[in-house]
């Protein structure tokens, strides 16, 4: 499968703190679906943004390449980006209600992009709006397509972002934590939605979720951030089964809210803040409890590792650990 | 039960008694609250929120009961009917043997000691222009409790039961970590020794690894001082992993209520059923599957008889038409749902549900 | 009728200021001038040189306000009237000086009364609600379509014209704005959770409203008041411009800069200084209004 | 509509409320009220005792206070206002002349800050932080604590009596326009301007203009489309909040530019105790604003869908 | 659709402000040149700043009586000359009193209205007529004073008396009985337009702000120079000023003393300074203590210093007052001199009479119609308290300390008086306010003597004997400081260089004249 979206070392900076995104590599297939994985803070939403060049004022962002099918999103002027923006690359976000202007209709808005990218004029989009609102199951949706944002619930608000997304037929779908602010009997329904768009369109998804649980059933594969570097990315099975990054172990572990023979759950250890950590070593060092081990000690804190293909598992299988061969035996 | 009943029962429980589970520490009957919307010109009615709707629960003493539920189902809402933070429009609230709808003066002051409420939000649950010491010595000084060194001596106390140094004492709020300033929510609840502590989604806005932090906390502090708790969430795996009985509600209604594990098991409510499958992990590359349809309608107008029945997938010309009742399907286990003898076997699949297949 | 009573009140006289209470603080005291935004240390500093300065007036003036020299006036500035002297001969500083205490003193006073009155009455309406807050928020509707001056105006007809009528008329429409703000405030700040766990935890009303409702209203409405402040000064001047406030003998900057039209281009500063003096007032407040709500959104 | 139903009811109950008190008018101001009122129905400030109790007899003063407010506001509603004890003549032209004196000055006035303040607010908002930025924003602070009364004669020294550009006085065509709209634009320039920043820099910080731009519409186009409308809103109510304050604000400005507006109008029925004129002037000016200000809040529902549907519809 | 609605919003707003702009300027569409450009024949259009506001609807009862003799509209049967002090043929040619208690005038032929009617007795005198039977007629023209006019033939128009008088002819030049055409008398009020018979026909008015004039090519005293004319109500004086500073105006009237330096200093201006019937003082309520006692009043008036006033506020444009008339009155008493500021003797008079210096607390009340007042006060509140009086200042409107005038309850008050109030005669300014019934006798002064003078000035028609008398008693009320006159006022005009013929009327009767002129070369 030929990679449709790659990323090779984006940092973002804020000023002259230390970068919210460092080294960030990153492929997608066409149409797979890759889950980027992590704490809130951990700079998911920072790479999705960076993806679309719209990142808030003040970031700086570098990479060695960001491209997009054939296009170079860190050359791309301001109107090839403005063609990549809902056309090539769509993206649906974790508040859809916030995400639509409050005064303007829902329609005008979906129809924005077929307008923009498709180039229809104003009564086709109009009908146009109304057939993608009904293909992402939105009940009446001629009377939908009149309201306003703050008239729809949660799930609805979601649809409708999807249809907007839908409109040019991208290739790429970036899904910001879509379905965080949602009940779950609706977050289902809703990655049902974007699991049959995806299907229908063959459209690869880039999935931002903090939620493990949720990534399970729609990612093909899985990266896992943490403090701005992605430290382990593979197959969603193996990450999910056979995790070698202590960080992804302790997550699901955390995750899982199952607790031990003692009644307690797991808990990863509290560490220095994050400001300290890139002092050099591992990121993850001050809260790992594989860095006090003797033989690994010495790398943890002086040297930070590589992301190389995790010991035992398949090809495109990376962590970013100097235990990771240990940590496999011990899982 | 008579509310003299009630009196000696909830008298007889005692400071860290009832974990024999025998008394009840909360019996709410029949407890209705409506959320008034503003009123419109030329309107002889006014449309209410029906947030609560006719609850009735028990939980005893020492108990911890898990109340789930989505946005919109009145949980939050019960939980202020209880502490009277909200105060009930018809029915009755007893929590420890007091009347909470017809407390006055002093007696409002015993059931601010007796329940307490933690919150979903600890940023937003603390006032911050006051450090951490200011607020919770506050609360003893409002309850007239020692002088001001032995409150600070109790504040730390307090913040060191939860794992928090005394130099949190001068912190400000915005200088803590959601983690952290849930934990001095928690201190801040238990600093008058309440019996039952109200969580209202305490983990919800934290990350993972932080929620797996406060629920160990949650355990340890309702082990040590025997704490009847309602724990509120929206997330079954959360209120499975500390609850006693488990009750769900649904549009102001509590639609099935049973112990944990019978719950979790023997669920017999199709919305309880969906709730399950929605907090079953998903194996990778599974389809997403789809329990209920749509979403929650309005609690403005809920719909005529039964309230799920435009979601669920097993509704007949009955449901439309027939409020069903909350009815006794085993020992301890009630279930608002007329087929609900049918619908485990109609929705569950083969690979059964939650759990169902790991342990 | 919510629709518009967060943004009305304030529209009119003070700049941007969404009743918004910072959710998560610094812990800094207000004593660390450190801080401060640059507007509020200017402003701040200015406002206590002019009031120090009318404070200290009767010891510091170089002259008695009111000791004519029919023989020297109108003259330009000099060693023993830096700014000059008025068309009867008077010290012009010292006139400046002494006037000044009307018109910072009237602004003051009148928004003090206003301030109090109007917090206090939102407040009330913010916990009462219900039938009186409907009647006190249709009176604000009322008196609020009352442009100032027009209230003025027409309480001088009735009145007559002194400094208690127009201390009167800007308070009569003055504390509405108050009255909005702080039950706006006190209305978002009941919302908030920290109330309702405080309610929980058993504290008094009393406690609620002076420990957390007061202190978390107070930057807003400080900020608001000092945007008045301004506002004030400058209205209070006009009305004695028109001749309908401060009366002779008394003089405020207002009618000494109306006196003064006259000799506009014979001696200029018998306009600019008084003029000059109410805008360095009113801007000095000005400064500190927005510097407070620079902190606050800082804050936010 | 049942919003605009509300709308008029406060309107129409506001309206009740102060004409009331505008008619008690002659019963607060010291002296014989009936001679008061008498005098501007009879032409004749030097009535003796018996014609006095005559007139009152004749046009009902002995009735309950109740019953001629009544009556004085039907009178007032069907256009009989009285007439001037000054001017001896009836007051509706003379109300109408300054009316449209004054909200022609005032719109201008305002029309003018707004064509200054509009951009000079975005462009500050989308420099926020830098220099651009902070000149605006403290120059435009500045101008609130400018007075009218200082402004004006300053202005007149320089343009009319040494550059004699622009009239000094009068109210004779665009040029004599010129003087007392900038004197008058000041304030609400700053306002203004610090509102349109404050509210376009929410609105560029709101998720929808990035999710506008993630839908593929430019910086411009965004701007354009889902920014400009979002941040006039607080505008807008601000605009008509001036324009109501105005009616009665420009006195200063219309007394030293000689302007026949409102402003003067009242100011004159008040240094001549004129109660019939002050009446009228008084109900004129707040049927005015609150009729500006329902509009506003029309307008308002128009351009902002949020409060439209929680008003509208059920 | 969203957009759309906006921009209606703006349309609409933009749509409603210019149609109160078409509202607020359609009166003067016919806008006058700027001033000073030079007409086709002759001497050009003027601008005249003027300070009366017509605010009656131009009833000629009123003051606005003024306004339309000062733009050259309306004219009387006689003037009356002030220079000369002799009263001139207008409409009428000739007057004689045919019986004691008739006057009968004879009138100028060819004369016609503007509006093209002619002027008959008849129109005449029902015009008059019109005028004795309006609510509040006029004060020189009351139906006390005048019992009937009648035409008595083609050219004689007879106007009776009740009691015999000798002043008729004075009445007559009063300008609220100037004459306009009949057809200016309507239900709504006086309709001045094109309906006098000046040398200026008024073409419109824009309500409280100007008139515009042209010239009447048919006026009976032959063409005017100036073709077209604006008048400009400006009450402001400063305003007035402005106007003839930066040139908007070519002439300004009754400019405020503060403005002649810098009026003066502008080589472009000529400032003309003119004798106005008009003295300001400081009256003493002579009904109560302290003022009962002349030597207070004498003490008061020694101490202040009338140069300095004069000098000071009223920058040169007043005189020192000598009384109540001004040196150059006919009836001024002669080679009298201002009292001279004497400290040493305000002390042994108040001494004398009885009040140790500091003892004294009086009020002073001024009112704001009078700008200079304010400053006036507080130079008297500072002379008097060099010889110990204590003095506190009570500004407010006139309306709010009539009552208190009036009913004797002040102590001090200052008041500016025009002594030629009805007719050019100061009779009825010394028996309104100095005899005992006087209707306005704020001093509350009773002196039997000083109204048994008067009742013999009534009856004297010789009027060198009369005017002695006057002056008698004007030296009386001087000597007994029954008022403390301060200064004898001025009127103030100012014009541009380029004007010509331009004569300033101390009674404030014309301004545009015949005569006047503009050349700008």
């Amino acid at each position: 499968m030929a990679a449709l979206l790659e990323i090779d070392r984006l940092t973002v900076t804020f000023g002259g703190a230390s970068p919210v995104l460092d080294g960030v590599s990153l492929g997608i297939a066409e149409g797979e679906v890759l889950a980027l994985v992590g704490e809130s803070g951990s700079g998911k939403s920072m790479t999705a943004l960076s993806i679309m060049r719209l990142l808030p004022e003040g970031a700086r962002m570098d990479a060695a390449a960001v491209r997009l099918g054939e296009t170079d999103l860190v050359a791309a002027s301001e109107g090839q980006m403005n063609s990549v923006r809902g056309g090539q690359a769509s993206m649906l976000f974790q508040q859809p209600k916030r995400a639509l202007d409050p005064t303007a209709t829902v329609g005008s808005q979906i129809g924005e992009p077929l307008r923009k990218h498709l180039g229809m004029s104003r009564s086709a989009a109009r009908r146009r709006v109304v057939e993608l609102l009904h293909d992402v199951g939105v009940d009446e949706p001629e009377r939908r397509a009149r309201s306003y944002p703050h008239q729809l619930s949660g799930g609805l608000a979601q649809r409708v972002m999807i249809a907007a997304a839908m409109a040019a037929q991208p290739r790429l779908l970036i899904a910001d934590e879509p379905t965080t602010a949602l009940d779950v009997t609706v977050e289902a329904q809703i990655l049902a939605l974007i699991a049959q768009k995806k299907a229908e369109l063959g459209m690869s998804v880039l999935f931002i979720s903090h939620d493990l649980g949720v990534v399970a059933s729609i990612a093909d594969r899985i990266a896992v951030m943490y403090a701005g570097r992605i430290v382990e990315q593979g197959p969603t099975a193996e990450i999910l089964d056979a995790p070698s990054h202590p960080y992804t172990q302790a997550l699901i572990l955390c995750s899982s809210l199952r607790p031990d023979e003692s009644g307690e759950l797991y808990v990863i250890p509290d560490g220095a803040g994050l400001e300290r950590v890139s002092s050099g070593g591992c990121r993850f060092q001050s809260r790992c409890h594989r860095a006090v081990e003797a033989h690994v000690e010495h790398h943890c804190a002086s040297r930070e590792p590589e992301l190389v293909a995790a010991p035992g598992g398949t090809s495109g299988h990376d962590t970013r650990c100097w235990a990771a061969s240990t940590m496999r035996e011990s899982a | 039960m008579t509310e003299t009943d009630l009196r000696t029962l909830g008298g007889s429980a005692g400071p860290g008694g009832g974990a024999d589970g025998t008394s009840d520490m909360v019996v709410i009957e029949n407890a209705v609250k409506h959320f008034l919307l503003p009123r419109r010109a030329f309107r002889r009615t006014r449309d209410h929120v029906h947030s609560v709707d006719g609850v009735s629960l028990r939980i005893g003493a020492g108990e911890v009961l898990g109340l789930v539920g989505e946005s919109g189902s009145g949980k939050s809402t019960l939980a202020r009917v209880l502490l009277h933070l909200a105060p009930a429009d018809a029915g009755r609230v007893v929590v420890d043997g007091m009347d909470v709808r017809k407390l006055r003066g002093a007696e409002s002051k015993r059931l601010r000691r007796t329940a307490q409420l933690v919150f979903q939000d600890p940023h937003a649950a603390m006032d911050p222009r006051m450090t951490i010491g200011e607020s919770l010595s506050a609360v003893l000084a409002q309850h007239r409790m020692g002088t001001a060194e032995e409150r600070r001596k109790k504040v730390e106390d307090g913040l060191r039961e939860v794992g928090l140094d005394e130099s949190y004492v001068d912190r400000y709020p915005a200088e803590c970590s959601g983690g952290q300033l849930q934990r001095v929510v928690i201190a801040r609840a238990l600093l008058l020794g309440p019996k039952l502590l109200v969580c209202d989604e305490p983990t919800s806005a934290l990350d993972a690894s932080v929620q797996a932090k406060v629920l160990n906390l949650l355990s340890r502090l309702r082990r040590e001082h025997h704490l009847t708790m309602l724990m509120i969430s929206h997330d079954l795996r959360v209120v499975r992993l500390i609850s006693d009985r488990v009750a769900v509600m649904y549009l102001g209604q509590v639609v099935e209520i049973a112990d944990r594990d019978q719950l979790f098991d023997a669920a017999t409510h199709p919305y309880t059923l969906a709730l399950l499958d929605a907090a079953t992990p998903k194996r990778p590359g599974s389809e997403p599957t789809v329990a209920a349809r749509g979403e929650p309608p309005s609690p403005i107008h809920p719909p005529e008889g039964c309230r799920f029945r435009t979601r669920c997938p097993l509704a007949t010309e009955r449901c439309r038409t027939q409020m069903p009742p909350l009815q006794a399907v085993a020992p301890g286990h009630e279930v608002r749902c007329h087929r609900w003898d049918e619908a485990r076997a109609a929705l569950v699949g083969e690979g059964g549900l939650v759990g169902e297949g790991e342990s | 009728m919510s629709l518009l009573d967060g943004t009305r009140t304030s529209a009119l006289d003070s700049a941007p200021a969404p009743v918004r209470v910072a959710r998560s603080a610094r812990g800094r005291r207000w004593i660390d001038i450190r801080t401060w935004p640059a507007s509020l240390v200017i402003g701040a500093l200015l406002f206590v040189v002019v009031v120090l300065t009318l404070i200290l007036t009767p010891w510091i003036a170089p002259h008695d306000p009111a000791a004519q020299t029919l023989s020297a006036r109108l003259t330009g500035s000099s060693g023993t009237h830096p700014l000059g002297t008025d068309q009867l001969g008077r010290d012009v500083l010292s006139r400046l000086m002494d006037g000044g205490r009307f018109s910072v003193s009237i602004a003051a006073l009148t928004l003090a009364i206003s301030a109090v009155v109007g917090t206090l009455l939102g407040l009330v309406c913010a916990r009462r609600r219900g039938a009186f807050d409907e009647f006190i928020m249709r009176l604000t509707d009322v008196l609020l379509a009352f442009p100032e001056m027009i209230v003025a105006m027409f309480l001088v007809a009735i009145l007559g014209a002194s400094q208690s009528t127009l201390v009167l008329a800007l308070v009569l429409g003055g504390w509405t704005p108050f009255a909005r703000l702080a039950r706006g405030v006190a209305i978002e700040i009941d919302s908030r959770d920290y109330i309702e766990a405080a309610k929980s935890l058993g504290c008094s009303k009393r406690f609620i409203m002076m420990r957390h409702v007061l202190p978390n209203a107070l930057s807003p409405l400080m900020a608001h008041a000092a945007l008045r402040f301004g506002h004030k000064l400058i209205t209070v001047g006009a009305l004695s411009f028109l001749g309908l406030g401060v009366q002779p003998p008394d003089a405020d900057w207002g009618s000494m800069l109306a006196d003064g039209l006259p000799y506009m281009s014979r001696s200029p500063g018998l306009v600019i200084y008084p003029g000059l003096a109410i805008f360095v007032t009113a801007l000095s407040v000005t400064l500190m209004g927005q510097g407070i709500n620079v902190r606050r959104n800082r804050r936010t | 509509m049942t919003f605009l139903v509300r709308r008029l009811i406060v309107l129409v109950s506001t309206l009740v409320t102060v004409s009331f008190v505008v008619f008690l008018i002659p019963y607060l101001t010291p002296g014989d009220p009936a001679r008061k009122i008498l005098r501007a129905r009879v032409n004749d400030p030097n009535l003796d005792a018996e014609s006095v109790a005559r007139l009152r007899t004749q046009y009902g003063l002995d009735r309950p206070l109740l019953v001629q407010y009544a009556d004085w506001l039907l009178h007032a509603v069907t256009g009989d206002l009285g007439i001037s004890y000054t001017a001896r003549s009836p007051i509706p032209p003379m109300i109408v002349g300054a009316i449209q004196v004054t909200v022609l000055l005032t719109a201008a006035a305002l029309i003018f800050a707004l064509a200054i303040a509009l951009p000079l607010g975005s462009i500050a908002a989308m420099k926020r932080g830098r220099p651009t930025d902070t000149v605006i924003t403290t120059v435009t602070q500045g101008f609130v604590a400018i007075p009218e009364y200082w402004m004006a004669p300053l202005l007149v020294l320089a343009f009319a009596v040494h550059l004699r550009v622009l009239p000094s006085a009068g109210w004779t065509g665009v040029a004599s326009m010129v003087l007392p709209c900038l004197t008058l634009a000041m304030r609400p320039i700053s306002y203004f301007t610090q509102v349109t920043r404050a509210s376009m820099a929410d609105v560029l910080d709101s998720p929808h203009i990035i999710g506008s731009r993630a839908r593929g519409l430019s910086y411009r186009q965004t701007i354009w489309r889902h920014g400009i409308r979002n941040a006039l809103i607080p505008v807008v109510t601000l605009f008509s909040v001036w324009l109501g304050g105005l009616l009665g604000g420009s006195v200063v400005v219309e007394v030293i530019f000689g302007i026949p507006g409102m402003g003067r109008l009242v100011y004159d029925a008040v240094l001549n105790s004129d109660i019939p004129v002050l009446q009228a002037a008084i109900m004129c000016i707040v049927t005015l604003t609150v009729a500006i200000s329902t509009v506003t809040d029309v307008v308002y529902t128009v351009i902002n869908p949020t409060v439209r549907s929680a008003n509208v519809s059920s | 659709m969203r957009t759309l609605k906006l921009s209606s919003a703006l349309a609409m707003a933009a749509f409603l402000s210019l149609l109160s702009a078409c509202g607020s300027f359609q009166t003067d569409s016919s806008q006058p040149a700027k001033g000073g450009g030079s007409g086709g024949d002759g001497g050009g259009q003027a601008v005249i700043s003027l300070q009366f506001t017509p605010r009656a609807n131009f009833a000629l009862e009123t003051d606005d009586a003024f306004v339309l003799t000062q733009v050259g509209c309306l004219e009387t049967l006689v003037k009356y000359d002030d220079a000369t002090g002799k009263l001139e043929p207008l409409l009428a040619t000739s007057w004689t009193q045919s019986k004691p208690t008739e006057w009968d005038f004879r009138i100028r032929d060819n004369v016609t209205f503007q509006d093209g009617t002619k002027l008959t007795p008849d129109t005449i005198a029902s015009a008059l007529e019109r005028m004795l039977k309006v609510e509040v007629p006029p004060r020189p023209f009351t139906p006390d004073v005048i019992s009937s006019v009648t035409a008595v033939d083609a050219s004689t128009v007879r106007v009776t008396t009740p009691t015999p008088s000798a002043l008729v002819p004075y009445r007559l030049a009063a300008v609220n009985t100037g004459i306009l055409a009949p057809a200016a008398y309507t239900k709504s009020g006086v309709d001045p337009l094109r309906h006098c018979t000046g040398p200026f026909t008024p073409v419109s008015v824009t309500a409280k702000q100007s008139m515009t004039l042209e010239r009447n090519d048919k006026y009976w005293g032959g063409k005017a120079a100036l073709t077209k004319v604006e008048a400009r109500f400006l009450p402001e004086g400063a305003t007035r000023a402005t106007q003839v500073q930066t040139g908007e105006s070519q002439v300004a009237l009754a400019i405020p003393a503060a403005s002649v330096p810098d009026l003066k200093a502008n080589k472009d201006v000529v400032v003309s300074e003119a004798f106005t019937p008009r003295t300001s003082g400081l009256y003493f309520n002579v009904s109560k203590a302290p003022f009962n006692n002349p030597d207070v009043r004498k003490a008061i008036q020694s101490a202040l210093d009338l140069n300095a006033i004069a000098a000071s506020i009223y920058d040169g444009t007043a005189q020192p007052a000598i009384g109540p008339f001004a040196p150059d009155e006919a009836w001024a008493p002669k080679s009298v001199k201002p009292v001279s500021a004497d400290l040493t003797r305000a002390a042994d008079l108040l001494k004398r009479s009885g009040h140790a210096p500091g003892s004294l607390k009086v009020t002073l009340l001024a009112y704001t119609e009078r700008p200079e007042f304010a400053d006036l006060a507080a130079i008297i509140q500072d002379q008097l308290e060099k010889i110990g009086i204590k003095v506190t200042v009570r500004t407010s409107d006139y309306a709010a300390i009539e009552p208190a005038l009036l009913g004797g309850d002040y102590d001090l008050s200052l008041l500016s008086r025009n002594h030629l109030t009805d007719i050019a005669d100061p009779i009825g300014f010394l028996t309104a306010d100095y005899t005992c019934k006087g209707t306005y006798n704020i001093s509350h002064y009773c002196d039997p003597s000083f109204d048994a003078k008067i009742k013999t000035a009534n009856a004297e028609s010789d009027a060198k004997a009369r005017y002695a008398i006057y002056a008698e008693l004007a030296k009386r009320l001087q000597d007994e400081a029954v008022t403390a006159f301060l200064v004898h006022e001025q009127t103030v005009a100012a014009r541009r260089s380029t004007v010509k013929g331009f004569v300033d009327d101390p009674l404030a009767r014309y301004a545009v004249t015949k005569d006047l002129s503009v050349n700008n070369g």
